[in-house]
């Protein structure tokens, strides 16, 4: 099942969504068996920031039916913190890295990009754009002209990969994922986390420390896969799919609707090895299943 | 943590095992299984279990693993013990396990209690539920450990027999000590002050421990506890707030020098 | 816990989400105990269209997690099959009646609107705005513009309440909440369902006969509480608060964050007396948690 | 359907029962509860049932009630059997129900058999789990039954023991006649064209048998299955083709007169 992802060779189509596993904390924890075992063909990791964050705080986390609802807030160590001690551990990982950005503003997204684009451990770069602009107010994934004014200054600042992570809280995805074909993105990934809310069970304030939340997980896997399905008939360009995936079926379905990989995230939780129990079952698909007919693998 | 926190290392992925038994002290459910294919965890560590039959309980939940500290591991065997307390949905569906059904299990997770330093007597402190390091750790402790626990009423205390000679305080009085476990430790450490003590119960308990350990000058070790979703460091949803800043639970605790923090009681936390 | 909203009394603030609960068929599976234990504060009818439609073909339901997907596609009888069947026999019901319509167009809303303006048992109109516009290809409910440019032609045509329902597939809900609020809109319902989709098991075709669906039930819930506090927050005027309610908690969260009234959907699948039942815990609800505190009933 | 076709009206609202027996014949089980709050339906009627451990299974799935024929509901008892075949998540869980365990019940449903016109012969046909409102078809009609059934296989056969004078035909041969159930049908029919047929099963049965009759001109009463989210009307999602467009099959069937369909396989149509 080896495939090539905008020419990056990939052992198998699954990969992890970003800031759902961490490989460093997971080699603490699971010593060399992580590396000997790596449950995904690429590593993405959480995004990374200009400055460092600490995140939101907690509770960070909410169970709902089928799913649950993060506020982390993107904690990160920013660009330095990283470059000097994460990218080194991650480049020692037995697979392809992409690394998952995401700035306040253009000038910071472009920063990012240029200091990722001389490392050579850094197979790809993903655009989280499911932040609000600081400057406009919008939220750069929601609006093709956004994201066009994004890929305009970044898109020139490096040959590797450009993957743009599009939201799903969002009226028209297909629009925008136009939009970023046309700007130059070399791919797309989606989708990012749907908006949700919960309250204190007791106290009826807000339960997230970030107020709002992320909701992933099975519950949003229709969704996740009727966006996909849009955006694959909208584009060229490969498209990463997510938005809980369980099995190698759900993997199997994005990827019958158009995708090139698939992305797994909240399974990781229940079980850090899911990603390769997903690939094999992957492999094991009825080919009766329709399979991809669209030639996207870049 | 201390230098000599304990942390040994997981089996990579969840594995099933069998529930070998179910035994019931007072409220709470003390779950056996055989993990054949783990090592012996340390003494704090803890795991994130999940049954089969997932899912469809109180607001269709639950659908994450919970965490649960190792209750004992008896050395030469595969057996390891849970205590369980039935609190929401996910306890619930646990709670009801019985010998045969399987049980998802990963760990042993996260830093487990540090030795005693310099020749120190342990003592161990617990509240409710919260007992359940305790009682792997008091078998692991060699030398003689005191132990303070504390319960709700007489029948939460049956959990006490889970431990050796602990001395007991009950809110309601009606069993031991009437009163709060932390006067029961200041009763120990009254009469000897070169102790580490080892805690673990909800927020309000330790906070008490720490405070009145940080005002004594006693090296205290507390096992908190916060929602977590994942239990190895990939979701940073389990963070609770350190002198240095948050600190993922999972993967920089769940035990925690009592100096490393300013309050153990905050949003999110334990209980 | 009677309340008033737009004028109509209601002896308390469940009602039922339009399409999920036909009280002429209900009639004919209970008899006489479906009107005297009838579970809403008031009826809202499935959306009427301008023409009858039959519907979408089958399969037409999917089960996902914590949730359902449906694509019904709007089967009725038209305005004068419902004016001529159903209206006289919904009039009878022990409770308000709110019509829910439809158009493809401004000029059919209108048709609609001024029918049933007449109509002396109807309490007041919800208006479905989660189609496209067959002249414009925009989701009415999705753009602020075009909501109101349908309100400025059907504001005037009735001194009844006009509810906007609006959809959640939006950038910008509360954008949409206002614009309605500005142009008359007595009030607001939300949300309608996600849209999803879901493939056949073992063919990989897409599962329903209508291609995509609307996602409902608990797994919506966390989203649907974001975007009613949302709305609550842009506006003045009532809401109605809709989306995986299965409890009078989850019914008291929705009012917490600000809505009015409530409506159950799904959980009515599961049991026909669920909005009895949800009434009745609502009532039950600790004071503890933060109660409503905008004056918005209308 | 026919003016005989019979509708027994439920109590409003799903109401829990205690089950009382689980027996299994081959790979069905048969489960049977005391219903004490409802009226005893009429054959070919259905409950929604849900367990209360629903959820957590394939796909986080049941979530929605399950639509299942009243396969016995003895005069004079408050009991009422159904039988169910392991397909899915919704009736794995309701298949590991036992004695003492509750069971969500609404009901009765739809609109059931009526009896056979102009003083002919009832004439049973079932495939598979489709023989259950056959059963109680059989305890209520009166005078001399024809019964004929289809199963995949010998284990499957044992299904048959549910219903009295049965002639079974089997896919594989390995018991009764090596064939289509509709052979036996044509056999009875040539024996007596007086008849008027009741037929349960899977789409491709159930249309041989509309063909069949259709071509004999016998009146034929089919039980349909489509997806059914509420049972009770309320979401139009159950609908199937008829000659008049979509019916709810919920409110309008599951008992259709053959005459009214051009065809019984369609898209979301049985098992
Ligand atoms: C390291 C560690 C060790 C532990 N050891 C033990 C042990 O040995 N024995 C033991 O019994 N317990 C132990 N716990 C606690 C145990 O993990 C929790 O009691 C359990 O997760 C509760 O799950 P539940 O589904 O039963 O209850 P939940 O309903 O999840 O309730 C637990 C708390 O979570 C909050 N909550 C309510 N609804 C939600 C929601 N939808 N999403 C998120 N949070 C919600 C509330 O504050 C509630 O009080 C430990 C926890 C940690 C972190
Ligand atoms: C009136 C009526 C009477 C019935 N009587 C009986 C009876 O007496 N005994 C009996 O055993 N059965 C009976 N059935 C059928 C029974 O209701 C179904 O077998 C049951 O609903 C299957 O549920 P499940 O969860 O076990 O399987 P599901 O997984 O729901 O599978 C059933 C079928 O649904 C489809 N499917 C798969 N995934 C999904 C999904 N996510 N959402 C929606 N559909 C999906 C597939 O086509 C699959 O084959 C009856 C049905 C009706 C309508
Ligand atoms: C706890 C958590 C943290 C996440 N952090 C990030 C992040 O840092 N950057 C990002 O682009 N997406 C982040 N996501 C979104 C995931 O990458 C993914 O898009 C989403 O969870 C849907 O996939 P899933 O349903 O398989 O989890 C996060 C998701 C979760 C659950
Ligand atoms: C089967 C089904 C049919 C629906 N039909 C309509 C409809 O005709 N008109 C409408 O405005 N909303 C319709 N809805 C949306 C509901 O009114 C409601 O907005 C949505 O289901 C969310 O609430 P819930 O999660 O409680 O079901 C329908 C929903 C379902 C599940
Ligand atoms: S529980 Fe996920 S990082 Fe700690
Ligand atoms: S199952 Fe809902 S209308 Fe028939």
């Amino acid at each position: 099942m080896s495939v090539e992802f905008c020419g990056i060779e990939l052992a198998h189509p699954i990969i992890n969504a970003s800031g759902t596993f961490d490989a460093i904390a997971a080699r603490r924890v699971f010593a060399d068996q992580l590396d000997e075992q790596f449950p995904f063909a690429a590593f993405v990791s959480k995004t990374v920031t200009l400055a460092p964050r600490q995140g939101n705080p907690p509770p960070r986390l909410w169970e709902l039916a089928g799913g649950m609802m993060n506020s982390i807030g993107l904690p990160n160590k920013g660009l330095h913190g990283y470059l000097a001690h994460d990218l080194p551990e991650l480049a020692a990982l037995p697979v392809p890295l992409i690394v998952n950005v995401m700035g306040f503003n253009r000038d910071e997204v472009a920063q990012l990009v240029r200091a990722f684009a001389e490392h050579e451990a850094v197979a790809a770069l993903e655009l989280n754009v499911s932040c609000p602009n600081v400057e406009t107010g919008l939220v750069m994934g929601a609006d093709p002209r956004e994201v066009v004014r994004l890929l305009d200054a970044i898109r020139p600042l490096t040959d590797k990969p450009l993957i743009v992570k599009l939201t799903p809280n969002a009226s028209d995805v297909p629009a925008v994922a136009r939009a970023a074909e046309q700007a130059g993105a070399s791919a797309l990934s989606l989708i990012n986390t749907i908006r949700g809310m919960a309250l204190h069970p007791r106290t009826g304030a807000p339960w997230l420390g970030g107020h709002s939340g992320g909701v992933s997980g099975p519950a949003v896997r229709a969704v996740a896969l009727a966006q996909v399905s849009a955006v694959c008939d909208a584009v060229q360009i490969p498209v990463i799919g997510m938005g809980g995936v369980a099995t190698g079926r759900h993997a199997h379905e994005l990827m019958a609707v158009g995708a090139s990989l698939v992305a797994v995230g909240t399974e990781s939780f229940r079980n850090p090895a899911a990603g390769e129990r997903i690939a094999a079952e992957l492999e094991l698909q009825s080919p009766n299943t329709r399979i991809p007919v669209r030639g996207n693998l870049g | 943590m201390s230098a000599t926190a304990h942390r040994v290392t997981a089996p990579f992925g969840t594995r099933p095992v069998p529930v070998t038994s179910r035994q019931h002290h007072g409220p709470y459910v003390v779950l056996a299984c055989a993990d054949t294919a783990g090592p012996r965890p340390a003494a704090g560590q803890f795991y994130m279990l999940m049954g089969t039959r997932w899912g469809g309980g109180e607001d269709e939940r639950p659908f994450l693993p919970r965490a649960f500290s190792v209750l004992r591991a008896p050395a030469g065997t595969s057996e390891l013990q849970f205590l369980v307390e039935d609190v929401g949905p996910g306890t619930n569906r646990l709670s009801e396990l019985a010998p045969g059904d399987e049980l998802s299990l990963l760990g042993p997770l996260g830093l487990g209690y540090g030795g005693p330093r310099e020749g120190r007597r342990a003592l161990l402190v617990g509240g409710g539920v919260g007992i359940a390091p305790l009682a792997i750790w008091q078998d692991q402790l060699e030398g003689e450990v005191g132990v303070v626990l504390g319960f709700r009423d007489c029948n939460h205390a049956a959990g006490a027999a889970l431990l050796g000679n602990a001395r007991v305080a009950t809110d309601d009085g009606s069993i031991g000590h009437h009163g709060l476990v932390t006067e029961l430790l200041e009763d120990e450490l009254d009469i000897d002050t070169h102790a580490e003590v080892y805690a673990c119960g909800p927020p309000a308990m330790l906070e008490a421990v720490r405070l009145l350990c940080a005002v004594r000058e006693i090296p205290a070790q507390l096992a908190l506890e916060s929602g977590m979703a994942c239990g190895f460091g990939a979701c940073f949803g389990c963070v609770v707030p350190t002198k240095s800043g948050y600190i993922r639970l999972c993967v920089d605790g769940p035990v925690l020098d009592a100096r490393s923090v300013d309050t153990v009681v905050f949003a999110g936390g334990g209980h």
